[in-house]
């Protein structure tokens, strides 16, 4: 069926990208909330340090494992340190490192499936048996050696954490790529000119991008799920440094003896944040591709 | 007495820009033992019509007025365990695209066993045996053989067979057949139409045949509607539509539709006719092609798509390559426009060989401007992510040293040239509808003033006036640019309004090439004969033949 | 579980049955300990508290029977028990024994170097006398040598089944023992699976002492503190071995469950400052340090308060020979700012503080206070978090920590035997590269000189207002072993720090 | 069905370069670990000159090429070493834990399986209802949460509260004398030897660590099988199906849903190998003896031979898995080895 239609000509209103994303927005709640959700996020990783009523480094044994108070409102960890401050304050560096994590495995998975993807060949069966390679490991463990090996550094911890999820994105560029490979468009983009290496970045790649954003998106929960793994093995981030993970497998041992706030909160910041970006996932492809436009 | 009757008749959708209204009030009988034809263009509401009349419509559909009586049942107000049990035993339906209208993952017998097994006509033990002899009804060889195939491993044609015999399996009364040969081949097309035919008047069926073909329609069918946005315009029996159209629709579709002994110019409606170019013609070859060949390496051994084919077209000549699917005409049209290589063979492009170039080189070649294409799938052709300003002003960015502005203006002269409205170059390509889409597609490949023009099925995928006005375009344009054409189609009737020569391809090879008159009235070939035969031949309009 | 079984749980896994293998972790040297007998071993003795201790001042007989010193002090005789059984029932001779001497001090690693600290070196110094006598000539006179045969290495091996299963490439039986224990011991290794469990079963006919009460062992590993604690506050296991301070601070009070703590001795938990980078050569900076730790705070979050602080000591000499003792330091910013400003490094420094990855729970949050207290001075330091394997090689074998926190407990219970790992040059447990040639002298002298020789007291008050003056090791606190206990009598407390499951009764 | 066996043959010839690759970056791997196994290994009190024999007990003083060739040849000959840390064969230990490993993660899938695929379906049928979006968001909180943490709280709830759940002590109570060992799944031991009394116990000792892996699973799977049954219900044989009058049972599951099961068993196959890795951390909080702490206490202590044992092992799963699903896909596919891929 064609929705070629016989519309008469100046024809209906044009989406704009905001008007668009606007309709996106309305027509999923799920969306919606997703998104207001990121924007908490964002408030609190930009502002946050800001925004907290204590140090989130300042300890005060005097006041160890208080619970919650109205002073305190997530109560305090076993230095006395506030809760509530260290979870905002957390979340820039947690946000920065799944970004940054995503990011580069966006980018070299990106490179690295395209090449594979287009040219084909023996280029791509190496690509390929890479790929495998890294898959074949267990993936939580590579990442925990590679930790290890390098020190518990956070570029390491990111490093990390993108390698293990390039075959991800290599794989899913492959075949975004190599669907679209003898397109009519790319055929006719090399038609106007465009030497191969143009036609995969700005024809072909760009039409990849939909499906990528829902990968991206659960791998941002995911990276962040990741990092806090490392920091339950002892593999995180450097104390004293607020981090979710940090703070929920430290205070994982203390909710059997009754001080359960200790992990739920940061727990519960950890979930928010990797929900958020789970929902994230279909808004943000429904926004990037323009067929939803009309 | 009529078997089927719809009254007023609506359906409208929920879109995301509000309801839309896709059938207004569609009244129509059908008699038990007739043919009925229902066509129209695109969009006109027929498979909505059919749809409703099924209780199939999609979740975001819902009838919203008329009644639908069948046999003297209220279909709109029975059960939906009742539509069940009518559904195949009593309607039945053939869709378009038979190969996507069977389950892929399951043998084409057991899926015709499980119609017969829903409705009781077979038990488990007597289902297999039914089925083959449901396939054997539609003239399958080797149906037993058949019965384990999947769908993958039938032709086009077979699965369509399998679908009317999955349609007719529970001897319905009344069947839908809903665009069935859209997609095949035209002989295939002609076999599959006269089964349908075949079997409609053994057991005495009615049938609804949906298309947008008025030639397959006219030939085919007892009574014909036409159908436009959503309402019905006109009825009658064929031989007297095509006669004396009354409605001005009707004979838009009718002049519209291509057929023996017409020009280009008359499948216009007649307000819009304007008088037939002069074509430039002459004698200086632009392009010889010279033993060309191609050979993919297949899984199963090398493909031979193109046999050592020659063949030349003179500068400022429309030249036709015809030949049913799978022949080799894209492989060829690929070769030429040098986004592959021949396995073989030389061309020669104003006596300069281009194969000595390899394509993937060839995009910063300075004869890539001289070579474009007009791509068979409009809307494939089109990066989904580019407007159509765009995408026109992609090769002239890349291929020509235009300023911003100059690029602009040089865009919109060219949207004027093809015909399309500046403000639609603002538009996605899903954005635009099929002619439209032609349109933008011409215009991207004549922007570098090319002196060669490849043209893949162009208008395959567009109904009938649309086609008339795209095809009506290239003549203007071939007469203005004096562009030379290579025009690949399958359409016999629309090579002959275009075409000076014709060059006839089967299984890789030409079997038989001329100009244009020679081969569509003597052809030499028996397998061009078998081509012409099969195009169906709409009764010629009494108006139009006189001209 | 019945009346004759106990349950405990721990964290750690056991990783083979002979203590003499290398690789084998200290989490196995129970085996050693229930499965094997000694010569002889240590006395009971019940603390302040109402637990058990081992008692280092009483060497009680175990395989042996009785033993003398010869005439000229030079070497021991043991008389060996007539009746004494090995498990499979065959007589424990003094073949048996000089067998095992030798294979300990033969091997290498730990288990050599554990008898070398007893001054038994070679196979030469073992001597079968006769079936039931067997004799070691001293190579010195050393007060270490006979309680140096009561901890866990020198255990006697049943020579025969080991020799069945010697071969020429493996001639003391390791891969055998190593999962088949051959011993005398009060029980049996009834089911061994390296991570999961380690079962004992009793030993009927131990001759080596009283038949134990309970008939059967199930040692447990849970790798998680959280569920050890659920597991013994829900009474699904009698004990929990090695407990978080915590847990000990909060189940202490507890219905059902008796906590026994008790400090570890000769084992300080310390902050090092190593003299090999330049700061910490200034002998000012590390008093600085020593004055800066907020001592308080961090035996109350770090420790929950369990052990025994080792700060605030009154004066700057000791006035006993006690080990360990409170360190002459508190927390004073103001002495610590001026130290610094002495020692020229009144804008203070940048220090890198490093802790064990696999210690966390302690070091991490003892690591933070400290390091917000050093910046209070000017120190920026900087918490560096080490994986196990890493830990040893880079704080004990290199040395090249510059700022780190350390722990050391000698199994021998003499400041000099302290002394002796943590004070002098390039021993292993001087991970601050320290060096003073007195101390360095004092050592030698008093390390196995026996306790009541007049000179031995004032040299080793000497040695301790050294060290208490130059600070290479800031003392924090003098940890404790929690081992909480629920329906069960019996637990001692050992120097090893492992359980010892022969006493255990149910209650 | 002979294209189908080259497309399985030429599976395993991928395979190869894969296993080699493993091999090789799970040596440099281990080798890249800081810290000398050898002073860790030698014990408390260790000098070094008894840290120099262990060094050269180990092979560690020989140049890494020649440890390269020495451990490729072992491979080669079946031979993963021995672990240092427990002191066992490294392919012993393998054996021991990795049917305890594969027993959760095979249960845990098993129930997510059993959740995640009808919700899927059930949304897939309702795009865009209420069940749809509730679903999406139920199943998304289960992937939220870290493993380690859904493993504690289950524990403090339904152990420690509430006192339903039996102590996490591993595999089985110590009231039960471990099934003797056939396959090493205590479920299937168990049951092959009659004792039903082990055999509940088993299965409720993987009850809770089972549901902390499920719930992490649910999304992946769900997600998938909305979408590919989505997919799958807007084709134009479901249209057929329908038009020819049959059942919506039918329609949804002979036709849609066997369609539809071709993704979700790739997913399925992703996730069983994430999850058989990821499971490191449940294992921990429930003191599961599988392979994943094994490999963690392993990683943290440099015990070379057991981590390179168990990456190769996870390896040679993993390709064994894919085979597994590339062998389900030719069973459900006809198209499979007749098709370019
Ligand atoms: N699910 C739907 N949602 C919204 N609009 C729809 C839907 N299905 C059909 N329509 C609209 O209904 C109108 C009629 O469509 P229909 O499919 O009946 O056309 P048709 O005559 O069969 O055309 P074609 O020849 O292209 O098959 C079109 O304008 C189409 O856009
Ligand atoms: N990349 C390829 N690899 C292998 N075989 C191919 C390839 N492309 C085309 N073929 C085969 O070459 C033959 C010619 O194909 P081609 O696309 O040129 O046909 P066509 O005449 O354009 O058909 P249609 O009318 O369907 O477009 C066919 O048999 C086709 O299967
Ligand atoms: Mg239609
Ligand atoms: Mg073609
Ligand atoms: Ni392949």
């Amino acid at each position: 069926m064609t929705n070629s239609g016989s519309t008469p000509l100046p024809a209906e209103q044009q989406d704009g990208a905001f008007a668009h994303m606007a309709y996106v927005l309305r027509s999923n709640p799920v969306t919606l909330l997703a998104f207001c959700m990121f924007a908490v996020l964002m408030i609190a990783a930009v502002l946050g340090p800001s925004l907290v009523p204590y140090d989130p480094l300042a300890s005060n044994a005097a006041l160890a494992l208080d619970p919650p108070s109205l002073a305190h409102w997530f109560g305090t960890d076993s230095l006395g340190r506030d809760v509530f401050s260290r979870v905002i304050v957390a979340t820039r560096l947690d946000l920065a490192i799944s970004i940054a994590a995503v990011a580069l495995s966006f980018l070299i998975g990106s490179v690295l499936g395209s090449i594979a993807g287009y040219w084909g060949g023996w280029l791509d069966s190496i690509l390929n048996r890479l790929f495998d390679t890294i898959m074949a490991f267990p993936l939580f463990v590579l990442a925990m050696g590679i930790v290890a090996a390098l020190g518990n550094t956070v570029e390491n911890i990111v490093y990390a954490t993108a390698v293990i999820n390039i075959p991800f994105y290599a794989r899913l560029v492959r075949a975004e790529v190599n669907i679209r490979r003898d397109a009519g468009f790319a055929q006719a983009a090399k038609l106007a000119g465009n030497a191969d290496i143009r036609v995969l970045a700005l024809h072909i790649f760009p039409n990849a991008l939909p499906p990528m954003m829902v990968q991206v998106s659960l791998n941002l929960g995911w990276a962040i799920l990741n990092a806090a793994g490392l920091s339950f093995i002892g593999l995180g981030v450097r104390p004293p440094t607020a981090e979710w993970g940090i703070m929920v497998a430290e205070g994982a041992n203390f909710i059997v003896s009754g001080e359960w706030w200790l992990a739920l909160f940061p727990g519960f910041a950890l979930m928010f944040a990797v929900f958020t970006f789970n929902l994230l996932g279909d808004g943000l492809r429904d926004i990037v591709d323009p067929r939803q436009r009309s | 007495m009529s078997l089927l009757s719809i009254t007023d008749l609506k359906v409208s959708f929920q879109t995301r820009r509000g309801e839309v209204q896709a059938v207004r009030g569609v009244s129509l009988e059908l008699k038990k033992g007739e043919i009925l034809g229902v066509v129209g263009e695109s969009g006109s509401g027929k498979s909505v019509t059919s749809y409703a009349l099924m209780r199939l419509l999609e979740s975001n559909g819902r009838i919203t007025g008329g009644a639908l009586t069948y046999d003297g049942m209220d279909l709109r107000s029975v059960k939906e365990s009742t539509m069940r049990d009518l559904r195949g035993r009593e309607i039945s339906m053939v869709f378009q695209n038979p190969r996507a209208a069977l389950n892929p993952i399951r043998k084409v017998g057991q899926q015709i066993e499980d119609v017969l097994r829903r409705h009781a006509k077979a038990t488990r033990s007597t289902a297999k045996a039914e089925a083959i002899k449901a396939l054997e009804a539609v003239r399958i060889n080797d149906a037993e053989a058949r019965y384990n195939a999947y769908p993958f491993e039938l032709s086009g044609g077979m699965c369509q067979r399998i679908v009317i015999a999955l349609a007719l399996a529970c001897d319905p009364r009344l069947l839908i057949a809903d665009e069935p040969t859209t997609g095949l081949d035209i002989t295939t097309q002609k076999a599959v139409m006269e089964l349908i035919a075949d079997l409609i008047a053994e057991r005495g069926m009615s049938a609804m045949v949906i298309t947008h073909d008025l030639g397959l329609a006219a030939q085919y069918c007892d009574r014909i509607v036409v159908m436009k946005d959503g309402g019905i315009v006109e009825e009658g029996a064929p031989g007297q539509m095509f006669a004396a159209p009354r409605h001005a629709y009707t004979r838009k579709l009718v002049d519209a539709t291509p057929r023996e002994g017409t020009c280009v110019r008359a499948l216009l409606p007649a307000e819009q006719r304007t008088p037939e170019p002069d074509l430039p013609k002459s004698d200086t070859p632009l392009l010889e092609v010279r033993n060309l060949t191609k050979t993919y390496r297949g899984k199963s051994g090398p493909v031979h798509a193109v046999k050592g084919i020659s063949f030349t077209v003179n500068k400022g000549e429309s030249v036709g390559l015809v030949g049913e699917s799978g022949c080799g005409k894209s492989t060829t049209s690929s070769i030429l426009v040098r986004l592959s290589d021949p396995t073989e063979g030389e061309i020669l492009f104003n006596g300069e060989d281009l194969a000595l170039t390899p394509a993937a080189g060839f995009a910063r070649d300075p004869r890539r401007a001289a070579i474009q294409m007009v791509f068979q799938d409009a809307t494939d052709s089109f990066n989904p992510r580019h407007t159509a300003r765009h995408s026109i002003s992609e090769p002239l960015a890349r291929l020509t040293n235009l300023s911003r502005l100059d690029l602009k203006a040089r865009v919109e002269e060219l949207a004027d040239l093809v015909g399309l409205p500046r403000p639609l170059l603002e538009r996605f390509p899903h954005q635009l509808s099929g002619g439209q889409k032609a349109r933008v597609g011409i215009a991207r490949a004549i922007a570098v003033d090319p002196q060669f023009l490849i043209l893949d099925e162009p208008t395959a995928a567009l109904d009938v006036s649309i086609q008339a006005l795209v095809l009506n375009l290239l003549v203007d344009l071939r007469a203005k640019l004096g562009i030379s054409y290579l025009f690949v189609s399958h359409d016999l009737h629309v090579v002959r309004l275009l075409c000076d020569h014709v060059i006839v391809m089967k299984d890789g090879e030409i079997v038989e090439q001329g100009p244009t008159s020679k081969v569509m009235e003597t052809p030499a070939h028996p397998y061009t004969r078998q081509l012409l035969a099969a195009a169906p031949k709409p009764p010629v309009l009494a108006t139009s033949a006189a001209e | 579980a019945g009346n004759d079984v106990v349950v405990a749980v721990t964290g750690q896994t056991i990783n083979s049955l002979d203590l003499h293998r290398t690789g084998t972790n200290r989490p196995s040297y129970q085996v050693a300990v229930n499965v094997y007998d000694r010569l002889v071993s240590f006395g009971t003795k019940t603390l302040e508290d109402g637990s058990l201790s081992y008692d280092y001042s009483v060497i009680e007989p175990e395989v042996a029977e009785s033993w003398e010193v010869s005439e000229d002090g030079m070497a021991l005789i043991f008389k060996l028990r007539p009746d004494g059984k090995f498990q499979d029932g065959s007589p424990i001779t003094a073949q048996d024994v000089k067998w095992s001497f030798d294979r300990a001090v033969s091997v290498g690693g730990f288990p050599t170097v554990q008898m070398k600290a007893g001054s038994l070196e070679k196979p030469e110094q073992f001597e079968v006398v006769d079936d039931l006598t067997f004799k070691i000539n001293l190579l010195r006179k050393s007060k270490l040598t006979l309680p140096d045969l009561a901890v866990p290495v020198p255990m006697i091996i049943n020579s025969k089944v080991a020799l069945e299963h010697a071969t020429a490439d493996d001639p003391w039986a390791m891969e055998y023992l190593h999962k088949t224990p051959a011993g005398s011991g009060a029980f049996k290794v009834a089911v061994w699976k390296p991570g999961e469990q380690l079962v004992y079963e009793r030993n009927d006919n131990w001759t080596s002492g009283p038949v134990p009460a309970v008939k059967r062992v199930v040692l447990r590993e849970v790798p998680s503190p959280a569920t050890r604690r659920a597991l013994l506050e829900r009474g699904d296991v009698n004990m929990s071995f090695n407990m978080p301070n915590k847990d000990a601070k909060e189940l202490a009070g507890t219905e059902d469950i008796t906590v026994a703590t008790t400090p570890i001795e000769n084992s300080i938990y310390c902050l090092c400052p190593n003299l090999a980078f330049e700061p910490f050569k200034d002998k000012k900076v590390r008093q600085a340090i020593a004055w800066s730790v907020p001592y308080e705070e961090v035996f109350k979050t770090a420790a929950y308060g369990r052990g025994a602080p080792m700060w605030g000591g009154p004066a700057a000499s000791p006035a006993d020979i006690a080990w360990p003792q409170k360190f002459p330091y508190a927390t004073d910013l103001d002495k610590a700012k001026a130290l610094l400003e002495e020692a020229g490094y009144a804008s203070g420094f940048e220090v890198p503080l490093s802790i064990d990855l696999s210690q966390s729970d302690w070091m991490e949050p003892a690591a933070l206070l400290i390091q917000e207290n050093l910046a209070k001075v000017g120190i920026t330091a900087s918490v560096e978090k080490i994986p196990g394997a890493n830990w040893r090689t880079a704080s004990l074998v290199e040395k090249r920590l510059p700022l780190h926190l350390e722990t050391f407990g000698g199994w021998l219970n003499y400041p000099c035997y302290y002394f002796f790992w943590a004070y002098q040059e390039g021993h292993l447990f001087n991970s601050s590269n320290y060096r003073n040639e007195e101390v360095e002298a004092l050592t030698s002298e008093t390390l196995h000189m026996p306790v009541d020789d007049p000179d031995y007291a004032p040299k080793i008050k000497r040695m301790i207002e050294i060290v208490w003056d130059e600070v290479p090791r800031i003392a924090l606190w003098q940890p404790a072993l929690n081992v909480g206990t629920r329906e069960l009598d019996g637990y001692e407390y050992w120097f090893h720090r492992q359980l010892d499951v022969r006493g255990l009764k149910k209650v | 069905m002979a294209g189908r066996l080259a497309t399985v043959g030429l599976r395993i010839t991928h395979a190869i370069p894969v296993i080699l690759g493993v091999v090789v970056v799970s040596f440099v791997l281990t080798r890249a670990l800081p810290g000398d196994p050898a002073v860790y290994f030698a014990g408390a009190a260790a000098d070094e000159e008894s840290i120099a024999q262990i060094r050269t007990a180990l092979g560690l003083d020989k140049p890494l090429p020649e440890q390269f060739l020495i451990y490729a040849k072992d491979v080669l000959t079946g031979d993963l070493g021995q672990s240092i840390s427990t002191g066992q064969p490294v392919l012993q230990d393998l054996a021991n834990r990795l049917p305890a490993s594969l027993e959760l993660t095979l249960t845990a899938l098993l129930l997510s399986c059993s959740i995640a695929i009808p919700l899927g379906v059930l949304a897939a049928t309702r795009p865009g209802s209420a069940v749809d979006h509730l679903c999406r968001v139920l199943v998304t909180a289960g992937v939220s949460l870290p493993t380690f943490f859904t493993g504690v709280v289950l524990i403090y709830v339904f152990y420690y509260l509430l006192g339903i759940a039996p102590a996490p002590l591993g595999r089985l109570d110590f009231i039960y004398l471990d099934p003797d060992h056939v396959t090493g799944f205590y479920l299937i031991d168990a049951a092959l030897a009659g004792d039903l009394e082990t055999w509940l116990g088993a299965l409720k000792q993987l009850v809770l660590p089972a549901t902390t892996l499920a719930l992490f699973t649910l999304a992946p799977l769900a997600r998938m099988t909305r979408a590919a049954m989505l997919g799958a219900l807007s084709s134009d044989y479901i249209r057929t199906a329908r038009a020819a009058g049959l059942t919506e049972d039918k329609v949804l599951f002979t036709y849609a849903f066997r369609n539809a099961l071709l993704p979700v068993i790739t997913t399925l196959g992703m996730v069983f190998s994430f999850t058989l890795g990821a499971n490191v951390l449940v294992e921990k909080v429930f003191a599961w003896p599988g392979i994943g702490s094994y490999a963690v206490e392993a990683l943290v202590v440099s015990d070379y031979a057991a981590v390179q044992g168990f990456v190769l092992a996870m390896a040679l799963l993993f390709v064994a898995l894919n085979l597994v699903i590339d062998l389900t896909y030719t069973l459900i596919d006809p198209r499979i080895g007749f098709e370019t891929r």
